[in-house]
Parts: C-alpha cells; structure tokens; sequence
C-alpha cells in the first residue's frame, strides 16, 4: 500500500489534527500529501466539517488548527473564545485560500454570458425566470437567448461558497438581493444540491449556478459585472481583488482578516472570490510545535500555494500576503 | 332429504366445451400488442419507453377484451389477473436488473491490486484505494458481531428455554420486533449521543459504529436463533433430562449444538446486513483517507461510507472519485453476497449429519 | 340429473411416476361407488382425475379417457373450471373458508358463476343446500356466524353443502368421514343415502364397513409395492366384493390379512 | 440421590439469570436509545432561527421534515405494495416452481443490496431516465397539483426518491406477503378450485382472505422501513425542507433522515442538538408503526391457528 | 442393582387440569411392568412421574407419593436431576442427539454430567451398553460416525444403550417400538426381555400382543370421557389380564371393543 512511509528522512513525528472549511479541502489535502512526503514520520489530519464546526472545536482545544472561509467574528465571541484557548493569548489567523466563483450555466447556442450582480440576484431570488428576459437580454446585445426556463441551482449543504456569493450579491446587487450573506441558502425555490461537485453535476439544459471556478468543467462560465466591463473568473482576478481589499485594521497583531472589497471598479479585478483562512494559536507545546508551525508555514508558502493551485484550482495568495503570513506564522513559539 | 320441491334452478348452466382462444393467444396478443405500439411509436416519433407503456397497455386490455369476447367474463378476468401479476414482476425486476449491470460495469474496471491495497492517504489526481474502507468496515462489523451474538444468543435462549410464555419474554419479543425497525439513523444518532455523554462532546470512533450497528443487529440475532432454538426437537430436550442432565448443560451441550448451523446461518445474515450500513457510520465513526485499526480511536473509514462521500463531495477530481465509488459499491456487493452464499454452505455444511 | 362416468385405459401420473395404471371402470349414475384400497394405492389420485382436480398438482397429468355422459372431460376444448362446476368435491378434512360465514360458505361457488342473486335467492340457496346436508336445523339460527365454528362433523356437512349448492351432477368424496368422530360420521352416511337420489356419488374410505354400508358397487385398488403403480384390481356391486369377491387379492384385504 | 448438590443448582441459576440479563439487555438498550435521544435532543428543542437554517422554532423547523419523511414514505409504498402483492403472487401461484425459485433469489438479491448502493443508481441511472416522464407529466396533467411542476431537470424529485424507496421495500414486503401466501392452506384452495373458481377467483376466495393481516402488517413493516431509510434519500433528493405537493419539481420536502444525514457534519452546537431532537421524532414516528404493525400481527395470529 | 416402585394416592396435573387421578400401584424389581389403555388416559404423563420428567412441562405437577425402594422421590431435599440418573428412560420416538456420534451419543449421560472417563473407560462403557443393547455387532466398526445414520430400530436400540450407559435402576420407556417395523420391533422386545434380568422395567404400549408378550404385570388405565381424569382401572399379571381380568372395562377395551 501507499502508507509505508518513503525514502525521505525528517526527524520530524507525530501526529496534528486540523478540522474546518470543507472549501479547503482540496487544498488542505495537497498540503497534507506535500508536507507528510516531506516529513515521512508526520500525519496531518483533516476533518472538513465545515468552518463552524472547525472553529468551535477549535476553541475547545480538540484540534490543533482550524480553517474557516470566514474570520473569527468577534460579535459571536469567537475571539475571546480562541484567546481563552490559546492561553490568554490571542490566536493567529492567516489567509491561506482564495478561490474564485463562478457562475455558471448550461444553455444550448450560448456561450458567452454577460450578468451584472444585480441580474444574478433577480434570476437567484426568482424574478428573472426566463433566459430571453429583458434584463439579460440588455447586458447581451448580439446573443439570441432562448425562452427556456431557467432552473437556479444552489448548494444544499452549509457552505462558504454560498456565504460568499450571498455576500456578493447583497453588496453588489443594487438593493435586489433581500437576505443577509449566509451560509446557508435563504431560499426555498430552486434545485438544492450537495457540495460543489453536486452543483456542477445538477447544471442540466437551462440551469444555473454558482461553484469554485476550479470545477466549472465544461460548463459555460458567465461574465460579471465589474465597474463598466465585464469580467471573467479567474484566479489572477480573484488575487486581483484580494490585493484591492483592505486588511481589517480592527483585528490584532496576528489576525490578518481581510474586509473583501465586492464593489471594487478596478479593471481585470473579479471580487465573487472566497478566501479562506487558517487559525493557530501563538505557542504550543513541544511536541506539537515544530509540527503545526512547520505544516501552517508550508501551507503559506509558495510551494504549498503552487501545490493548491494545481490540485484545488485556488488563486495562490499574493506575494506580499504570502510575506505577512510566513511573518506571522514564524511568531509561533514554544509553551 | 324429505321431499325435495322440483325448484327453479339459479344455476347458470354451461356447457363443458366452450371456445377457447388458443394456447398460444398470450404470445399472439403480446406480438401485435408490440407490432402495434412499435408502428404508433415510430410514426408520432416516441422513445423507447413510451412505445413498451403503450404496448403493455395495448396488451392488457387487448387480452382481456378477446377473452371476454371469445371465451367469458370470468375467463377474461382471469386472463387480466394473470397478465397484471407478470407485469408486476416486469416492473420489480426491470431496476434490479439495471441497478446490478451499472454497478457491474461501471465498477469492474475500477477494481485492481492497487484499489484493494491503497487507502486514499496522500492521493491527489488519479485514483487511490479503498483498503482503508474495507479495514475500516471489517472491523466495526467484527465489532457489532461480537457485541451482539453474545446478547442476541442469550436473549434468544431466554426466550425459548427460560421466559417462554412469561410476561418479561413476551414484551421482550415484542419489543425486539419493534426494534428491528429502528431506522439507522436513529442508532447512529443514539451512538453518537452515548458517546457524547460517556467520552465527550463530538466524539467519533471505530467502536461507536459498532454500538450503533448492535442495535440494528441484536434483533436480527435474536430472531433468528430464537426460531432455530425452537426448532429444536423438544425431544432431545426430554432425551437429555433422562440422562440426569441439568437443564443449562442441556442448552449448552444439546440445544445450541444441535441448532449451530441456523444460528451461524442467522448470524451470518445479520451481519451482511448491517454491513451495508451507511447512516450510523457516517454520523458515529465520520471518515477518513488513511487507515486507522484502532476501533477506540480517531474517526475510521468504511466502505459504505467511502461510497457515498466519494460520490456527493468528491471533491477536485469527481470523476475519479465517482469511479472509484461504483467500484466500492461492487467491492461492498461482492461481499454482502459472499456472506449469503456463505450463510446457505454453512448452513449446510454444519447442519447435524444424518449420514444417509 | 346424475350423470354416469366412463373411464377407459387412464394412467395416471406426477410427473414422470406413473400412479396408477391403465384404469377402466363405470360408474353408475344415481349410486354410490365406493374406492377401498391400502393406503398409497392411489384412490385419492384416481378420485381426482374425476374432476380435473389432479392437474393442479405441478406435473401432474393423465392419458387415456374420461368421460361423463359421454362427455369427454380431457378435450382440449373443455374447461376445467366447467368440469368442476359439474363435478364436485369433498376433501378428508373439513375445508370451509376461514373468513366467511355459513352462508357465506354455502353461496360461495355460486358467486362466481352468476353475480347478480337477489338476497332471497340467496336465502333460498342457503335454506335449500343446507337442508340437503342435513344441517339446516344446526345452523339456521347463526347463518352469519363463520364457519369455522362448528363442530368437525358439521363442518363437513357444510362443505357438503357448499358442494350441492352449484348443483353438480357428481359428488366425489374423499374420506368424507376419517377425521369426524362416530356420530358424526353416522350423520354424514346417513346424508350419503339420502344424496344418492339425485347425485352420483363416489366416495374413497377406508373403512370397510363404511364402504359395506353406504355404497352399491365398490372398487378395490391395489399396488404390487413401493413405487410401483396403483391398479384396479376388481369392481364389482359391494354384496359381492364382500361376500365372494372375483379375485383373492380381494378376499384379503377385505378379510384385514393386510393394508 | 440424596439433596442436590448446590453446584449443580448454581450452574442452572447462573446461566438462566445470565440469559434473562441478555434479554432484559435489550429492553435497556432500547430505552437508552429513548433517553439518550432526549438527554442529546432537548438542548435543541428550545433552539433558535440560527441553528434551524432559519426557521422560527424546533416545531417549524421539523414540521414540514415530518410531512416530506411521511409523504415520501407513503409514496413509495403505494408504488411497493401492489408490485410486491403481483411479485408474491408470482412466486406463490403463477411460476412453474423453478422460475419461483429463481425470482425468490433475486428478490432475496435485491433485498441484500446496500441502501447506498440504491442511492448512487438513484441519481446516477434513474434521475437523468425518469426527466423524460416527469416533462410529459408537467405537460399533459399538469393541472394535478401533484404535477404542477416547473419539472426538475436533473429528474432529484420526492417521486424519484420514492420510487428508490419503494424498490427497497418491495423485497421486504414481498418476502413477508410470499410466505403468508405459499401457507394458504392447501385444502382451502383446493375447496376453492373444486367448486369451479378459476385461478384468480381461488386467489380471492381463499388466498387474499387468508392473507389479509399479513399484507397489511407486511405494509407497515415496509412503511416503517420507508420512514427511517437515508442515504438513497440522501443521494437522490433535492432537499429543501418546504411543503408542498408537487411531486416533479426540484423544490422538495426533505426527510427526517436524509436531513440528518445531509446536514449532520455542518451542524455544531445547539444545531446538532436539533438534529438528534429530530432523529428522536423519527424514531417515534417509527416505533408507532412497527408497534402498530406488530400489534396488528399479533391480534390476528392466534385467529389464524383455528 | 433394580428397585421396587411403590406409587400412592398419586394425582397428577397440566396446572390445573387433572390428568390422572388416584393411582395405587407397586410395581416389582426385575421384572416388566406394561401399562395399556386408550389414548389420551394418562399413560405417558404416569410413567413421567417415575422419574420426575412431569414437571419439566410448565405448570404440571403432582399430589401423592412415588418410592423407589422406599425412597420417596418428590421430597424436596431430592434432586431431579439425580431421579433421572437412577430411573432411565426411553421415548416413543427414537431421539439420539444429531450432533454426536454413535460413541458420544452413549457416553453423553456419563460426560454431560461431568465424569472424567478415561479413553479405556470410555470404550468399555460404549462396548458394554452397546452389547448390552444388543446393537454392538451391527455399529462396532462405525462409532465415530453419526447416530442418526442408523435405522430406526437401530437408533431406538442406541438410545436404550444411552440409557443403561448411566447404570439407572429403573428403565421407563413409552411405546418404544411404536415408530419401528416388525424386525426392528422383534430386536427390541428381545432387548426387554434380556434386560429385565438386571432392571426393574415399565413399558407403555398400545400394542395388546407385545404387552402380552413382553410383561410380567399389566396395568390398564381408562378414562370415563374427554376432559374427565384417567384411572388405574386393574393391576394383575398378564396372564390373567388377558384371559379372566377383574373388571369388564377391561375385557371389553382387551377384546376391541373400544379404543
Ligand atoms: N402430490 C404428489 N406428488 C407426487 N406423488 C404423489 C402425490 N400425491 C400422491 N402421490 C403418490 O401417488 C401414489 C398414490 O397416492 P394416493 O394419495 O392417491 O393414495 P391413496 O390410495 O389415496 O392413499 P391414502 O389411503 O393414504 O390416502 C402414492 O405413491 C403417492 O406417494
Ligand atoms: N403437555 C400437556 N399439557 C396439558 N395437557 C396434557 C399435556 N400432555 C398430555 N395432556 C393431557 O393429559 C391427558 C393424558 O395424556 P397422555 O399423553 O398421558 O395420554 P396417553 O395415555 O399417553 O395417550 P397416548 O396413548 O395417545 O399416548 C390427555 O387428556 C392429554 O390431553
Ligand atoms: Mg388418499
Ligand atoms: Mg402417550
Ligand atoms: O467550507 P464550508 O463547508 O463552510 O463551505
């Protein structure tokens, strides 16, 4: 089998358990592959159940990180709750992964798609039901659009993808879309499907959707709306935004959340992106440490990025991020 | 009989012969039942499936209207019946059939050396292997026999040799049979709050898919061996207690013995039953793509498991993923059918030797 | 409206096991025929192919000639279901239907021939048979209660009447008597008797003073051994096959040197 | 043979109080199922908006699980039964012996099928098969509430889902069903055939009458199981926790259990609290109607002795 | 090594009903006692109560007094367990544990309770009990194979063997030859004759010849009607049973009357 351990020698061992964002699976599980081939002696678990569940059993002390496609909100408590984990000491949180979405569709003689926020919500909440609607067809001069139904395919599952794109969308719409950002779907219509694959597989003759533009396949990405152009999704646009955001200047020292800019005009910029964070503690014990810092440090780095690029399909984190992040990471020390 | 008035007959008489379609009037009915949809279907242009309803439904009332016309009411009735139960049988097998042939060739090319010896541990593109998954089911399932063939044997023998007709034993068997309608969820969930309880919130382990497969087992073990007990003769019971035998020995020495081979055979049964559980182990023992023996430890794949989060979050590679899901299915089919068949040779085989 | 029964050169099988071999009798209408034999010498089997009742055995099936008035019964144009109706049967154990009443029981055949009995009909049908089975005056004050809670005898005499009501011209009776305890049976020969007026009656017993009390020709079949095929060996009128049978074979059984 | 030896006595009183332990074991366990249920459950009772994807409160949140987990179930059980009655009917009194023996082996394959293995045919092969009916039924009898559609395009309906359902059922009603029929007395039928009833009339004098109990506990019993099945549910379903009638469109009540299963690993805190709260509604929903089931069985076994 | 057994003002119940009412009986050491009379008078449930197997049924028990040589059995420091290794017994149909072999099945009385046997002690018993069943010459070379390859004669003769195996002082058997053929059933009464050299015998028998041929004393019980106890009508020796017996029930039940 494949678990014998190689040919490499690291005197690195033992054994570290993360648990969260299920958006970062993919990642996580290159980042795992690359650093346990690094460090033969070494298992890093991951359990993607979800970024709640990660950070609640994060700050219960049963995991040794945890990764959120959100950052510790301090209105919850979450803040104080890591600190009080990390012995008194406020946690470290970086971001680790950046993703766009995109939105896609399936519809016969179509292959461009030009949608502003504002459309995306009206077809989302059920206003827009036919594809030769006037609102797209206004944005689409050129294109003959079917009178086809369109059927909107959302995630069924908790998930950040949908807190992102429900952020997206209460921010950039124009006042069409009527709920809060949520990771949980807030309408009942539409065809509810089971993580991102299961999004991508629901797409059928005049479906749309939104999922991690990695998986988009063979699906027709549409163009959005950004200041006049219209974009399409990419990881060079995503990191574009990113670079665009500001980072939160509320946060402490070691908490690099970022307040993502969705409105943002710049050119060749794509804000419907998720980033996803990972969360530590600023000392661990000896047996754990060289673990968890050399593993969160391979995460940030270019090769761990690189690594989640090709495997996950993710926008590598900006290079001057990536500084921020190893800086920080570098401050974890000993008990 | 004293004297009996010559009185109207109500009797309908008929004549012995009478006409009769020909023997063969089901296949004759079948073929322009077919002809016909095949001709309607071509020329309005349907698929397939609306040409086999149409033809069916040209059948049945096709057969039955001649049998009324040729023959009687009663014969076309008859007729009707018959045809409707086939079709039944048509329509329960049609998926079954389909259900077996998707799962034998989309699975059949996913199972090689590497599939069964890999586990998923540091896969990233191209596929890996479910050994992980078969460890992972083969120890929860070995786990759930032990817990439950102890319990489900005694319990069964308390019922026939001890409780019989007593209140305690008929509300035991009562409940039993409630039991084995549990749903499998509501074991998993039961599993996962004992163990929230006992080891602490959120816990997930091997040996938790045990307990929550026991409960899902335990009845199956015991009526199967309760009805095995009883079939023992209460002859050899008697035969025993001549001897001055006490009654445990007798159980221990006269009765399990003599029903061992249906006992196996029920146990053998329950087990491939539950070891296509996927609920419970999904909620108690969660998942993972390394192995893990350890049952008290850390969360443990199973193939069942491994099936269905391969195919509803497979993540960066689905279709790898999916592949290798309808390879575990074939892989858990094989050995849920292995199981029966080896429930029947070893019921069998071990069943006492007559010698003739 | 008893009918004679011709049977010639009949075998008898299940399957590929020949039962009985190359039976040729006649049965007389208005009468009581009467089967005897040791056990296993297929006097059930032959019974059976009286009615076409045999072919509902999986593989069961004849050769040869049955005929009714004439009227060959094993034409392929002949339907079972009409053979029955004009045949009837009484089984060795009583057979009502457990979910119906006594009248329910009594009408049932007839039910399915003509639908449409007005409830006085009905009445008229349940009154009738039941009195020709001798079990009206039991019964008449609990027709709607089930039938399955009557005594074994008149159980019997219910499924008796439940053959009479479809007015069969044959009545074929298979140990009628062998589960029902002696008053009973006594009541059921005494209806034997009676029902011969109208019915041809042909009864299978074991018992030899039944079959010396009740009926006017008798039957005796017989077997060579284990898995060898059952045979007629003599049909005679019963004074004479208990008095001064043709063959020995005859003698002795009759005379309990075995079977 | 003078007093018993005490050795001998304390064999017999260890070994019948062990077996009485087994089975009062299985009385505890089921009660432990009860309590652990509520111990974990009711924290989630009192849950708010939060942690029930939005709904105001538990009842609201598990009412319209409660009608899809019923709906569903009845469903497939109106598809299971009468198919399972002709399957029966087919193994008991239609085949030439050998083809019964041969769908019996098949029935028993389908009944050994893991039900995860019906969920990944469900959406993989009759999902995408059954669009084309669900688009003529929007079509042609759309005006049935049932059918009002939009009809989903990926075929992820409750009917789909039912119909899954109703195939896992169909062994387990069909098996219960064959028996009862193959043990019709063979005096009654014959008392039935002698009169001149054609086969199908023999069937309902003497077979369906006969039967009667047994099909309708079978029934329950394969509602029961109908009720608690997940992962075919899980699989197939486009789950959107609402009510509503219409069996075609991609808007669908979820189940009880495929709920669970769906959301379990997201859910933290107080929202899985309300899952096993939820898990214990179904669990009481099912003890209802295999206690019913059972009961009914029981009522009418001694009746059938006589 | 054989025992008297001397029943007095024996009642004998299923929970409430009472089965056999009253009975007074000695029966001699080394000899044959048969009990006869019709079925369902309380044969069987008597000789159960000889060896304390009666209350194996739930709910029966017993009001009276039975002693082996003056022992009384159901005072209630004895110990069941230990009556049945001194009073054997012996079932109407022949019972051998399937699971065992010939040797095992005679050697399970001595090894379920515990004896250690050596492997010569072992095959002295088996050779001992086995002739001493008279089955040894026909199984000697198949011990090791199982005892329900055997005919039937032959398995009733190996559970006689299992009996004696345990050296009781009393062998019960009820109807032992009822489930056998004519040779096999010869074997066995052989088998009577030659054991009652050793044990005090009683044998239930439906058979009027074999109790005449085989017993010192006859017992013969009789029941007034269904429902009603059954009674030990007379005890005399055989001879005078079956030629001049005290009571008319009896005679009539003797000569066939009923039963
Ligand atoms: N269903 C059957 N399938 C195969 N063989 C059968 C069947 N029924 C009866 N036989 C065989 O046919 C032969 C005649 O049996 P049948 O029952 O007719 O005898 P019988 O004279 O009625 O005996 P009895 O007096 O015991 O009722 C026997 O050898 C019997 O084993
Ligand atoms: N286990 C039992 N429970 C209740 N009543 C019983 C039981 N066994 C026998 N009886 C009743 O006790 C009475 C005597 O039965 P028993 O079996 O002793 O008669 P028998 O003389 O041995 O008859 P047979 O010659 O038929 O063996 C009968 O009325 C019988 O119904
Ligand atoms: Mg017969
Ligand atoms: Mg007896
Ligand atoms: O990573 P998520 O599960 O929160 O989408």
């Amino acid at each position: 089998g494949n678990e014998d351990t190689g040919s490499k020698t690291s005197n690195l061992s033992g054994t570290i358990k993360g648990a969260g964002s299920s958006a970062q699976e993919a990642a996580m599980k290159a980042w795992r592959a690359g650093f346990q081939t690094d460090n033969p002696k070494v298992t890093v678990n991951y359990d993607p159940s979800g970024s709640g569940a990660g950070v609640e059993q994060f700050n219960a002390g049963a995991i040794d990180f945890a990764a959120s496609d959100a950052a510790l909100d301090p209105t919850k408590g979450e803040v104080d709750a890591a600190k009080a984990r990390c012995g008194g000491k406020n946690a470290l949180e970086v971001p680790s992964y950046v993703s766009p979405i995109a939105v896609v569709y399936k519809l016969n003689g179509v292959d461009k798609l030009n949608l502003s926020a504002k459309t995306i919500a009206d077809i989302f909440s059920g206003k827009v039901t036919k594809w030769n609607d006037a609102e797209i067809a206004a944005d689409n001069s050129g294109v003959t659009l079917p009178s086809t139904a369109i059927t909107t395919v959302h995630r069924g599952d908790e998930s950040g993808t949908t807190k992102n794109f429900t952020d997206y969308l209460s921010k950039a719409g124009e006042g069409a879309w009527k709920y809060d950002p949520d990771k949980v779907w807030p309408l009942k219509s539409g065809e509810a499907a089971t993580g991102t694959s299961g999004v991508i597989a629901a797409i059928k003759e005049g479906s749309i959707g939104y999922a991690d533009e990695s998986q988009a396949g063979d699906l027709s990405k549409a163009n959005i709306k950004v200041g006049d152009a219209f974009t399409a999704p990419s990881a060079e646009g995503a990191a574009k935004a990113l670079e665009v955001s500001p980072i939160d200047d509320t946060r402490t020292e070691g908490d690099l959340a970022i307040k993502v800019d969705r409105t943002t005009t710049e050119a060749g910029a794509y804000p419907l992106f998720l980033a996803s964070y990972v969360i530590a503690c600023p000392t661990y014990d000896a047996a754990k440490l060289d673990l968890v810092k050399g593993f969160l440090k391979y995460v940030v780095s270019t090769a761990g990025q690189q690594a989640a690029a090709s495997n996950a399909g993710s926008a590598p984190l900006p290079a001057s991020l990536q500084t921020k992040a190893a800086a920080i990471i570098d401050t974890i020390a000993a008990k | 009989m004293t004297a009996v008035a010559p009185e109207p007959s109500l009797v309908v008489e008929h004549p012995l012969q009478r006409p009769r379609l020909p023997k063969l009037a089901p296949l004759i009915a079948a073929v322009i039942a077919a002809a016909a949809a095949v001709l309607l279907g071509l020329s309005l242009g349907w698929g397939v499936a609306p040409i086999v309803v149409t033809g069916g439904l040209i059948y049945l009332v096709g057969l039955s209207t001649w049998s009324r016309l040729v023959e009687n009411a009663r014969a076309a009735t008859d007729r009707l019946v018959t045809s409707l139960v086939w079709t039944a049988l048509v329509i329960a097998l049609i998926p079954l059939i389909s259900l077996l042939y998707t799962v034998i060739s989309k699975g059949s090319s996913s199972i090689n050396a590497k599939f069964l010896t890999w586990s998923m541990r540091n896969v990233l593109d191209g596929p890996g292997g479910i050994y992980h998954a078969i460890m992972g089911t083969l120890i929860i399932t070995l786990g759930a026999a032990i817990i439950s063939v102890p319990i489900g044997l005694l319990a069964a023998v308390y019922l026939v040799e001890y409780g019989q007709h007593s209140r305690l034993a008929s509300w035991i068997r009562f409940l039993v049979d409630v039991m084995t309608g549990i749903p499998s969820i509501v074991a998993g969930l039961f599993a996962y709050a004992l163990f929230s309880i006992i080891v602490g919130p959120g816990t997930q382990m091997g040996f938790g898919g045990s307990v929550a497969l026991s409960i899902l087992m335990i009845p199956i073990v015991v009526r199967s061996s309760e009805e095995m007990l009883k079939l023992v003769p209460t002859d050899l019971r008697e035969a025993s207690y001549a001897l001055g035998v006490p009654k445990w020995k007798t159980i221990l020495k006269v009765v399990i013995p003599t029903a061992m081979a249906g006992i196996i055979t029920g146990v053998t049964l329950a087990i491939a039953r539950v070891i296509g559980e996927t609920a419970p182990l999904l909620i108690i023992c969660g998942a993972t793509d390394s192995v893990n023996l350890n049952p008290f430890s850390g969360q443990m794949a199973s193939l069942p498991v491994f099936i269905y989060s391969s195919y509803q979050s497979p993540g960066a590679n689905p279709e790898v993923l999916r592949q290798m899901a309808w390879g575990a299915a074939l892989v858990l089919i094989i050995i849920v059918m292995a199981l029966n068949i080896l429930a029947r040779v070893l019921g069998k085989v071990l069943s006492p030797k007559t010698g003739h | 409206m008893a009918k004679s029964i011709d049977v010639s050169d009949l075998n008898i099988y299940y399957s590929d096991f020949l039962a009985v071999e190359n039976v040729n009798m006649t049965i007389k209408a208005r009468s009581v025929t009467a089967l005897i034999g040791p056990s296993g010498c297929g006097k059930s089997t032959f019974l059976r192919t009286l009615n076409r009742m045999h072919e509902v055995i999986p593989g069961a099936r004849v050769e040869g000639k049955v005929a009714v008035d004439g009227q060959s019964l094993y034409d392929s144009a002949v339907d079972p279901v009409e053979v029955r109706r004009m045949v009837g049967m009484v089984f060795q154990r009583p057979n009502p239907f457990p979910t119906m009443s006594i009248a329910e029981n009594v009408l049932a055949g007839l039910r399915l021939n003509n639908k449409k009995l007005t409830k006085s009909e009905a009445a008229d049908v349940v009154e009738r048979s039941l009195q020709g089975a001798n079990l009206w005056n039991e019964v008449k004050d609990r027709l709607g209660k089930p039938g399955m809670g009557l005594s074994g005898g008149q159980q019997q005499r219910l499924c008796i009447a439940r053959a009479i009501a479809v007015e069969p011209q044959v009545l074929l009776m298979d140990e009628p008597c062998s589960a029902l305890d002696p008053i009973s049976t006594s009541a059921v020969e005494d209806l034997i008797h009676e029902l011969k007026e109208q019915y041809t009656i042909v009864i299978v017993t074991h018992n030899m003073q039944q079959a010396a009390r009740v009926s006017e020709d008798t039957a005796f079949f017989n077997l060579a051994g284990a898995g060898k095929p059952g045979r007629l060996i003599e049909m005679n009128p019963t004074k004479k096959i208990f008095s001064v049978p043709d063959e020995e074979a005859t003698e002795a059984y009759i005379s309990g040197r075995f079977g | 043979m003078k007093a018993g030896s005490p050795k001998r006595r304390l064999g017999d009183l260890v070994f019948s109080n062990l077996t009485r332990a087994a089975g009062l074991t299985i009385l505890v366990a089921l009660a432990g199922v009860g309590i652990f249920l509520l111990a974990q459950g009711a924290p989630g009772l009192t849950a708010g908006k939060e942690d029930l994807r939005g709904h105001a409160n538990f009842l609201s949140y598990v009412a319209p699980l409660v009608f899809g987990t019923l709906l569903a179930a009845v469903l497939a059980l109106l598809i299971a039964v009468p198919l399972a009655l002709g399957v029966a009917l087919s193994i008991s009194h239609f085949a030439p012996r050998r083809l019964a023996t041969v769908i019996g082996y098949l029935v028993d394959l389908l009944a050994a099928v893991p039900s995860v293995v019906y969920g990944l045919w469900g959406i993989g092969v009759l999902g995408p098969k059954i669009v084309p009916l669900y688009e003529w039924l929007d079509k042609h009898v759309g005006w049935l509430p049932f059918f009002a559609g939009p009809y989903s395009n990926t075929g992820r309906t409750i009917l789909t889902a039912s119909i899954v359902l109703a195939l896992m059922v169909i062994p387990i009603v069909t098996a219960i069903t064959r028996e009862i029929f193959m043990q019709t007395p063979r005096l009654n039928e014959e008392a039935a055939l002698a009169l001149g009833a054609t086969r199908w009339e023999m069937i309902r004098l003497a077979v369906l009458p006969y039967g009667r109990s047994g099909i309708v506990s079978a029934a329950m019993l394969g509602l029961g199981r109908a009720l608690g099945e997940t992962m075919a549910v899980a699989l197939v379903l486009s789950a959107s926790n609402v009510v509503t009638w219409n069996l075609i469109s991609s808007t669908n009540p979820s189940t009880i259990a495929a709920n669970i299963a769906l959301t379990f690993s997201d859910a933290t805190g107080t929202a899985r609290n309300a899952l096993i709260a939820s898990g214990l509604v179904l669990f009481v929903i099912t003890f209802v109607v295999n206690f019913a089931a059972r009961a009914i069985v029981a009522r009418y076994e001694p009746g059938r002795k006589k």
